[in-house]
């Protein structure tokens, strides 16, 4: 498993709006391949406030001039997120990864990918590994309002290419559907829509998500979130229950897990 | 200085001696923060590293606590990880044999709840070369007393070592609880109980509540606090028990920086324990070597041991 | 919540009560932290705050210790100012008179180094009815009893506690020291003896070294760590206190945000004094009054009150 | 005493070269007037590193398109100088002062002005409050080498426009005079060429001076630094031991203190 802890010079930090972003960093170019549903540990600011470094997903990569590029997609929520949304262009952001375990492909068919508000983080590079294969899936992305489906244009486009579609759900009816996006995946799921069901959000929406895909019969993977301390299997910090009654670690065993490893 | 001038880093000499324990250099990496050092070869190079301390070790493994199992607080963090680890068999039929080709010295870090416990560990470890030096975490309650921890009453914890030690020659080092009025007077008991060394300081007890659903933070409700927000406390207590006691120490809490290091080793430590600092960065230790041959190659310092103790005091103090 | 919905901030009730002490909210300055207020009156809107805790208060004049009396430390700091005063008398005559222009409840800080002397402070201060509570500074060593302190050992603090409160029907309020094993056995002491209410905590015992000179970075060596850095200690304290003893607490420890505030009283504190963070912003105190209203607005709380102690444990913790 | 606790957007960052550097600040309308040797408090950063927040001297002060500005002159020594130093262009600073006891001018006759590296920060409003009322005096400015003397320059010229000048001192003597600056004092103090000395800069050498003037019988001022937790007079944590035996603060009864004030 190759990780990396290097020094990333900030690209561009973009509002999308706030507390929404997305940041773009110039990695050095043996930085290794990430899968979908990887994550990196970063460090934003070289003093202790906050301390410890805050998890990402990789939302996308990308190469320009020969450099990797990685971009991640934050929410403004507490300390880590702010201090990275501050960064200006030509700071360093220390990352650290790729680290864990993504998404696994093989067998998807036809899939529905759950996104919850910046959950979405976890799934672009999954629906471009899904585009890629030539697999069709539709992007269910669900939020509070319009606001917080950022950057879902990139998974329209992703979708409709890959012959699906965006369904954008909000609880107050400002983009797409009204309703939770847990009620779409209830319609489709009904309508036999999906071979396997992937996701990323909240962790009650997840939960949500595992237990409709079970009753329907569809397999599916969650990429969880728990607080972190070191993303690479030092502190155990990061327990999943699992329902072999142990616990899993997050940040090795996961953060992508089958529906029916978790202890929900 | 009287010494001769040092023609490069190279030169300095950063071996120090914990008691019997005999250490390449004074970086050691914590117990319970960077798992059986193994597993973290390919993010950290362990072979630079004066001596890994291990998960704390059990007869039997232990799951852990449910989650949240950690949160941050200023400059810090508080664990309630519940001594989850594989267990002592596994370490040594398993990781130990491994440990083995690297230099760095490996000291295990054992608890129980009862004394019987740790006397069981300490035997199954006395006849493995390839440990270096015992650990001993005290700060577990006792289930037999009561639940008062070892390390948090003398008497209790003088007993204790006094068991361990009649069934081990390896050096045995007490990690003393931060979380008592007189760590000086539990410092006197291990000594006189035939402790080799001590090593300060295990976490102080803390608590956090997620305001938003009134919740502790953690599972346990309370945890463990470490980092750099608890240096101030260790570097007090490692000067007040290396004074009282006489007994060599390890300095731990908080450390991070070179400055850090040193700020322990003149405090009275004769070398030091890394743990939080390695979350944020695994290279912590292995930089905290190199920095340390830096530093005093530009001080012409020539010996790391000319540090120990060497907090200059005006007179009386 | 059953409560009416609330029609603005201004409709929120913070008004609390510790004991018998009633104050217009839970926000206080912490003793030593902001002199004795009116100093700083053209710096932050004193009116505002829901009390002052003055300066620890002696007999006679303190001239407080040589330099260097701080340092800075990760989210924290240490200081050993040495209990500095104008002494209870000239505090009686000169400043006690200006501060009864404000809504803020005044409650003194006292301390001495004999029982005798506690008891004469509190002898002095029973006739003012400018002065609202007494706080004890019980973290000062016992000159007669071998330089113990009063607050590390229940039975002189027991003692001590008796004393004064044989001289003063003013609400009596007991400072803890977070740096003994069990603070709740000082606490039960304290109620025991007679105290209203507690307050929680004062600093812990920390070092630093300036490893440059060699030399510690405070003159006495050893100072009292404060600040973001012991928040989660102070919470712990806090938690365990006020269920082991039953009565009303005053939260201190770190505290700068409205979420720190949420967080004490939650734990079970029924006030806070804010401390440390006046030195970084002395606005801190007004501010958060401010906050906590428009956070218990938001909230629709319609009382501070209905905080205190509400943390959610599962069943059985 | 007019103290505001205002937030400063910065105008600029300059290097003299690093770790020297001078930030300008604009201030609200209605900030106060400083006096020579009055200082802020600082706090860079809304973060926690550092956690209080750091004592500057105003270096200069101006006035551009009506609001009034405020230059401070920096060295880059720990977590706090730091941050200041890698402020960007329209970041807040905020700054609480003006703060503290000034020199005072009275009957200071020819001067001589004795600045070790960063300590000129106290003394150019000093120069330039003594060129306006037209004082003749001299710049004794010491480091170990050229690059200490931050900003020589802007002494140079008042002091010349005063009848005096700059006396540059170094140890490694890369510029002016080798040696060190207390060598420059003594010499022109045995000429009698000064009838007041004011001084700022390190405690030692700052002894050295009020020792060689009170020798000398020329009375003098010294603005003096030491641990500061609050800069107003709350923490008590900046005692100066004073020649009755008891504490002065530094922030309150000083920065600046009459040389026969200080227990040295
Ligand atoms: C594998 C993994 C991948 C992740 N990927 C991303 C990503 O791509 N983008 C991203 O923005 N974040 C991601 N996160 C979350 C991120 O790491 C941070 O933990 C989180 O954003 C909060 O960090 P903070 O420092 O801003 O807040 P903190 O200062 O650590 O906490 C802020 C406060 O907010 C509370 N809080 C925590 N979560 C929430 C929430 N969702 N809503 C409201 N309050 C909350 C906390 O209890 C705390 O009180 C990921 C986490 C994991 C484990
Ligand atoms: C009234 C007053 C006015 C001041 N004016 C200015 C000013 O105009 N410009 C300015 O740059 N500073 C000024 N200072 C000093 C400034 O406030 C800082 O205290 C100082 O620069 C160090 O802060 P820091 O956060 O960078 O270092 P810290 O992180 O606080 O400390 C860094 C470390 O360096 C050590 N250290 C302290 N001083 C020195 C030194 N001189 N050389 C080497 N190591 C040292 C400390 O012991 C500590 O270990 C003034 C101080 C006072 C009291
Ligand atoms: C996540 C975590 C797990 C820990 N596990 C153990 C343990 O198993 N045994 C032990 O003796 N100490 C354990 N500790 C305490 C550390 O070894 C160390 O004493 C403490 O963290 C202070 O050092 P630091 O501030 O450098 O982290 C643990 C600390 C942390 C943060
Ligand atoms: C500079 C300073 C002086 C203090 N002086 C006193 C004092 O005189 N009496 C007292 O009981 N506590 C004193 N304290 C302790 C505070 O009242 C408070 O208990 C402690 O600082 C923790 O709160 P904080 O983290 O908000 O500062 C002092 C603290 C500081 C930092
Ligand atoms: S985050 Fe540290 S072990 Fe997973
Ligand atoms: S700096 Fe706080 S009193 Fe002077």
């Amino acid at each position: 498993m190759a990780t990396r802890d290097v020094a990333c010079r900030v690209l561009g930090v973009e509002c999308h709006p706030l507390p929404y972003y997305t940041i773009s960093l110039e990695t050095p170019p043996d930085f290794p391949e990430v899968a979908p549903g990887q994550f990196v540990m970063a460090l934003a600011d070289p003093g202790r406030d906050p301390y410890l470094r805050r998890a990402f997903s990789v939302f996308d990569v990308s190469r320009a001039e020969g450099l990797p590029r990685l971009e991640l997609l934050g929410k403004v929520i507490g300390r880590g997120t702010s201090r990275l949304a501050a960064r200006r262009v030509g700071d360093n952001v220390h990352v650290l990864g790729p680290l864990g375990r993504g998404f696994r492909l093989e067998g998807a068919g036809r899939a529905a990918l759950v996104a919850g508000g910046v959950g979405s983080a976890a799934l672009l590079l999954l629906a471009r590994a899904l585009h890629a294969a030539g697999s069709a899936f539709d992007v269910l992305y669900g939020g509070r309002r319009a606001d917080d489906l950022a950057c879902a244009d990139r998974f329209a486009d992703l979708a409709s290419g890959a012959g699906g579609e965006l369904v954008a759900v909000t609880e107050d009816g400002s983009r797409g559907r009204r309703g939770l996006v847990t009620e779409a995946l209830e319609d489709g799921l009904a309508a036999s829509r999906w071979h396997s069901v992937f996701t990323c959000g909240p962790t009650p929406m997840m939960a949500r998500v595992a237990a409709l895909a079970t009753r329907h019969g569809v397999p599916g993977q969650a990429a969880l979130e728990t607080p972190m301390g070191c993303g690479y299997g030092a502190c155990l910090g990061c327990a999943v229950p699992h329902r072999d009654g142990r616990f899993a670690l997050c940040c090795q065993d996961g953060p992508v897990f089958d529906f029916d490893e978790v202890s929900w | 200085m009287a010494s001769p001038p040092l023609t490069s880093p190279q030169a300095v000499d950063l071996a120090v001696r914990v008691g019997t324990l005999e250490l390449g250099n004074p970086i050691l990496s914590a117990s319970g923060t960077f798992g059986y050092g193994l597993e973290f070869a390919h993010l950290a190079p362990l072979e630079q590293f004066g001596g890994i301390v291990t998960k704390g070790l059990s007869l039997e493994p232990l799951l852990g606590n449910p989650p949240h199992r950690i949160c941050e607080t200023a400059s810090g963090m508080l664990n309630s990880i519940g001594l989850q680890n594989i267990g002592i068999r596994r370490f040594l039929d398993q990781v130990l044999p491994d440990l083995a080709d690297y230099p760095a010295k490996v000291v295990v870090n054992l608890f129980g709840t009862t004394p019987d416990e740790y006397v069981r560990l300490a035997e199954l470890v006395e006849p493995q070369p390839g440990i270096a030096a015992i650990e001993l975490n005290v700060s577990c309650p006792n289930v037999k007393r009561g639940g008062i921890q070892f390390g948090h009453d003398p008497e209790l914890l003088g007993d204790l070592v006094r068991r361990i030690r009649a069934v081990t020659g390896k050096p045995l080092i007490v990690k003393l609880s931060p979380n008592v009025t007189t760590p000086a007077a539990i410092a006197l008991a291990a000594r006189q109980a035939g402790a080799d060394a001590l090593s300060a300081i295990n976490t102080l007890v803390g608590m956090a509540i997620d305001t938003r659903t009134r919740r502790p933070r953690l599972h346990t409700v309370k945890g463990g606090l470490s980092g750099p927000a608890i240096k101030p406390i260790a570097l007090r207590i490692v000067f007040d028990v290396a004074r009282a006691s006489g007994l060599p120490v390890i300095g731990i809490g908080g450390i991070e920086t070179v400055d850090d290091v040193l700020e322990f080793l003149l405090a009275g430590a004769s070398a030091v324990q890394v743990g939080t600092a390695l979350f944020r960065d695994p290279r912590t230790a292995a930089r905290l070597v190199g920095d340390l041959r830096q530093r005093l190659f530009e001080d012409g310092i020539a010996s790391a041991r000319e540090l120990i103790g060497g907090v200059l005091l005006e007179p009386g103090a």
